[in-house]
């Protein structure tokens, strides 16, 4: 009996539960040529602005023990070179897209999402208002629940796409942001965002990236995330989508058993472009193995 | 289409080039190339299977063999990740992903093509001479300048020879051929590669790139270099490896996915 | 000329600027065995409280990618029995000795301080006010700036010794709880405890600590220990002794460009026991190559 | 008094002692030990000079050679750690601190010393009875029952056998030697080892050295027990590997420095 991969992300139906993560896949474009990209549960873009963006001037990477730092600076094409470039070769695909918005005003969230909203076929929103690397907006959303409440409630208003609200770690208590963002209306949460970090060359005396500060991401941060994940589950209603490290089958498994309905592969694509797939058949093999039907099964499964 | 997807091959030999073990040639086997692979492009090497160091590591192409799946890379010991790949042994299993990246464009029949190397930046250039000989590109038409430091920086200096091509090695410290930068060297023997019927190849340093895009756009010559650039993932998503835009600075290119090999001109160095 | 390593931690000398972090080198005896202590700058002791405590039951530490987790519960001898039986032995070596103190209440934290008022030798209090691994106490005063101040104030009024107040790092804003600690009276920082983890056997799906959550240290949280320490220097007036991940001497000095006057070595004690001599060594001769004759002189020299 | 601290050594062998290549025997050179090397003690390993693995690993000492700093360690392939292991080649260098922990205390002159091995937990037994022979014990004292669950998972058995002990493998699925668990060997023969005149050490895998322990503290015998417990230091000062006293199981201690080995009864297993 084939096992059931599917889950329901706030309303959305996707195939199997594994996402890749925003600013990890370009607009899906590159990895056409490495994955077939039908076999993910869901794509989700480089977060999008209303303005193209270059981002931040190099080095804006740099690798550290078990992962990276980054401070691309949100670059991306803006939302109407995505409408009109990106999203139709993404539309072909058999897979949830899910298209990343950020911003730096309430106003310009809602016009990125308003102009998506007759664009073509995607499936959800993701609110990216957790990017550590941008002088003004996301970060402060991301920091402030009343501040997300408001800024969800909002974006609901400007789109019939279910929100999923993409939450910072860089927080004292993840359960008060996971709540605010339910409270505005947001159908699913998905955590976490790169944790503040930085390194410096002391050769040089200059930080490693030209921005300062930027965000911590890959396997060193998976405990963090794990346990954020854990803290929320059983406190809100809605489903929770686990990414932080995950680079193996093994991995989503974890972030399933503390309460992730979906997860995300992030900074792992980058090691290995083909793990996001190799998860998907790992996923099918274990619930084989283990004579789980239903993968929903395993979420929140964790014992005392 | 086949999907270009990491590969586990077995190490044929990586052998040192040099007495103070600084440069290494490493082949592997049964490498099955997903595209054909042209001089210019390059792999993506995850050297240990465990997270330390984290990146994959990139190096150019410097030789393939379709039939036998042999992949040649040489490369120099800098940090943690060339220090470790040396210790592989024959029959040790290494992660390669790859042909990655763009290609050098084939000089005009009748030009004049310039080879510029700096040090570990011989690899592709040196493929590419091979492959337009092979391809029936007169190699008396070939200049092949290639700088070191010193002497022992100057790696298969036979196999540069027996092309037959015009080589003009040159050394820092006067070790070894014409005492003196490559770009010094170059600008004695312009007369022979006028502008108008020439076109360089470029890679080495940033240093000695960015001296050879002056050079080349203050004479008016084409051609086109081969950049390098940090790269978290090689395959153009994360942004990472950018250069900015020669004639509009605040885009970005990525060195990766748009290159490794650009026009003279295209981007800063 | 042999540079000088001495550095001023609010009003101490100590002779370099190189410690060993609270619960990673035990009361300093086991140590004698494979260092000489004195070498270190000063030595951090494992956290005291008012009565004995066993800890957590096993499994209370597992490995993780480039770090571990910790759930020990402060496990340790209890102040009656540190003062009789462990500072005796710290006493006798020219180092500084930095008591931890950890409690359950305010009132916990004043006794123990109170008590180590007419014992030996010692030269420095630090504040555990931030350990993640017990129910009660600790973490409250180290996320709510106002219960900080309130009880470094406290503590303030029980001892002649300077405060060493150590930090976590699981709060939106760090730059408010150093300046919390520092309204109450803190002569120095100390920062960043352990962040927040979790890691599932997805076999057995139990945590893999008894405890659920733990405490994440080690190379993988360097990154978010630099970045708090950057954010902080210049926003307070006291001294900041950083540390997170720290192995080697080149960490060191990251810490010191971005602002640590000092530094502690964690869990790189547990891989190496001979690391904080490597570090005190490598500091030195990275001091004389470079002809700096202060070691102060690198504080917070980062370039932009 | 010397320092314990970590060594680079050099691999002088490692190899495979089965066909199936789950177990190995290393053996490092020029090993300079700063105390004497007793059975018992254990080494701690940092396997890779990068940071995957994080944590070292511990090795019960198989042997040492105080003349030509050889130190023997047999290990089994369990995870990361011990598969890189058993990778290392001849020269290879590997990084070991110890001794560590404590020793076997010797039996009572006129007792029978029962040695109690389970699986890869042979090689601390093995070093004991070798140096109890060497100090003189009755070789016709030793009982020296060995547990695998098959044939290929009884190590070194020659290495037994040529002590001269008493030698009573076992194996769970009767491939060789006695067909059961040791525990049940033992019972068979508890009237050639009476309670009153027998001292037993026991090593192996927690679910065996608990039935020893149950048994021997029901039918009054007494010995030692040498424990397991990941190991983040090794030197007794991060806390975590421990186990609660019998008497007192609220109270720990740590099997690294207060072990590994202890008293029949002493904690819980
Ligand atoms: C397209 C391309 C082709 C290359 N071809 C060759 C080649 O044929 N032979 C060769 O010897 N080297 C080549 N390099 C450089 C090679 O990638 C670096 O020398 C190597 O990454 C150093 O790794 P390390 O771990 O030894 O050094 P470390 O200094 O420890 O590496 C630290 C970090 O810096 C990065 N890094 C360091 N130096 C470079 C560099 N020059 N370029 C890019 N990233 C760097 C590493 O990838 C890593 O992320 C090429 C680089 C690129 C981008
Ligand atoms: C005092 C002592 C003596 C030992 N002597 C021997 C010996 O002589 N031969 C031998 O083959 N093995 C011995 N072991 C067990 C050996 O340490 C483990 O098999 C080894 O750590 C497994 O590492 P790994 O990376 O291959 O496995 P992984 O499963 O990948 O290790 C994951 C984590 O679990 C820990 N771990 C896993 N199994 C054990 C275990 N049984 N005991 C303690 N920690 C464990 C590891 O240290 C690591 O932190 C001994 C253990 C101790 C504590
Ligand atoms: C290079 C890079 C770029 C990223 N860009 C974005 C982005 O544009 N929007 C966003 O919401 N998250 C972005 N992220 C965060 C990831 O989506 C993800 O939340 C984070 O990296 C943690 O997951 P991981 O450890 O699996 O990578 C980026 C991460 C990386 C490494
Ligand atoms: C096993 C273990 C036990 C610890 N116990 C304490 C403690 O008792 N009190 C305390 O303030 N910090 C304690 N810490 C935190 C460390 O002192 C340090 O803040 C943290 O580990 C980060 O530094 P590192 O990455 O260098 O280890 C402990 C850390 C570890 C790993
Ligand atoms: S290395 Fe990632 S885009 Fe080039
Ligand atoms: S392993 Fe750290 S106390 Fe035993």
């Amino acid at each position: 009996m084939k096992p059931d991969l599917k889950v329901d992300i706030g309303g959305v139906i996707i195939k199997n539960p594994v996402m890749v993560a925003s600013g990890t896949f370009g607009y899906g474009e590159e990895f056409d040529q490495h994955i077939n990209l039908n076999a993910l549960g869901g794509i989700v873009t480089k977060s999008i602005t209303l303005e193209e963006r270059p981002g931040h001037p190099a080095p804006r990477t740099c690798e550290t023990k078990a992962g990276m730092l980054n401070a691309i600076g949100l670059a991306n094409v803006g939302i109407h070179r995505f409408i009109e470039e990106k999203l139709p070769f993404l539309e072909k695909f058999d897979t949830a897209i899910i298209v990343n918005v950020a911003g730096s005003s309430v106003a310009e969230y809602v016009e990125v999402c308003r102009l998506l909203e007759s664009a073509g076929r995607f499936d959800m929103i993701e609110l990216n208002v957790s990017c550590p690397n941008v002088d003004k907006g996301g970060i402060e959303f991301g920091t402030d629940p009343e501040a997300l409440t408001k800024i969800v409630k909002e974006i609901v208003k400007a789109t019939t796409r279910p929100i999923m609200v993409k939450l910072s770690p860089n927080v004292t208590s993840i359960v008060d942001m996971a709540k605010a963002a339910q409270k505005g209306g947001a159908s699913s949460i998905s955590l976490v965002n790169t944790l503040v970090g930085m390194a410096i060359d002391i050769r040089t005396r200059k930080p490693m990236l030209s921005n300062g500060t930027g965000g911590l991401s890959g396997p060193a941060i998976k405990p963090v995330a794990v346990a954020m994940v854990h803290k929320i589950f059983g406190n809100i209603d809605i489903p929770i989508i686990g990414l932080g490290g995950i680079s193996s089958w093994e991995d989503a498994i974890e972030f399933m058993l503390v309460g992730a309905t979906a997860i995300q592969v992030g900074t792992a694509n980058f090691i290995d472009p083909t793990s996001s797939v190799k998860i998907v058949t790992g996923l099918e093999k274990y619930l084989k193995k283990n004579k789980i039907s239903d993968i929903s099964q395993l979420v929140g499964q964790v014992r005392k | 289409m086949k999907k270009i997807v990491p590969q586990l091959c077995s190490v044929l030999s990586n052998r040192p080039l040099d007495r103070q073990r600084q440069y290494f040639r490493l082949i592997v086997e049964n490498f099955s190339a997903a595209r054909k692979i042209v001089p210019g492009q390059f792999v993506h090497i995850k050297i240990t299977s465990g997270l330390d160091p984290y990146f994959r590591r990139a190096f150019s192409i410097a030789g393939y063999d379709q039939k036998t799946g042999q992949l040649e890379i040489i490369y120099k010991l800098i940090g943690v990740g060339t220090t470790l790949m040396s210790r592989m042994i024959k029959g040790a299993l290494i992660d390669i992903i790859g042909p990655l990246g763009n290609q050098f464009s084939p000089p005009d029949r009748r030009h004049k093509a310039v080879m510029i190397a700096g040090g570990v930046g011989l690899p592709p250039l040196l493929f590419w001479a091979k492959r337009l000989i092979e391809n029936g590109f007169d190699k008396n038409n070939i200049f092949f300048f290639y700088g070191g430091r010193s002497k022992t920086d100057l790696l298969e200096r036979s196999s540069i020879k027996s092309l037959g091509v015009n080589f003009i090695p040159t050394t820092d410290d006067g070790s070894f051929g014409y005492h003196g930068l490559v770009t010094e060297a170059m600008t004695q023997r312009l007369d022979e590669i006028p502008a108008k019927s020439s076109t360089w190849y470029g890679c080495g340093p940033e240093p000695m790139l960015a001296a050879i895009q002056k050079m080349a756009l203050e004479q008016g010559y084409r051609g086109e270099l081969s950049l390098e650039a940090p790269m978290p993932c090689g395959v153009g998503v994360c942004l990472g490896c950018i250069k900015p835009l020669q004639n509009n600075p605040k885009k970005y290119i990525r060195v990766c996915h748009d290159g490794p090999v650009f026009a003279i001109g295209e981007v800063i160095i």
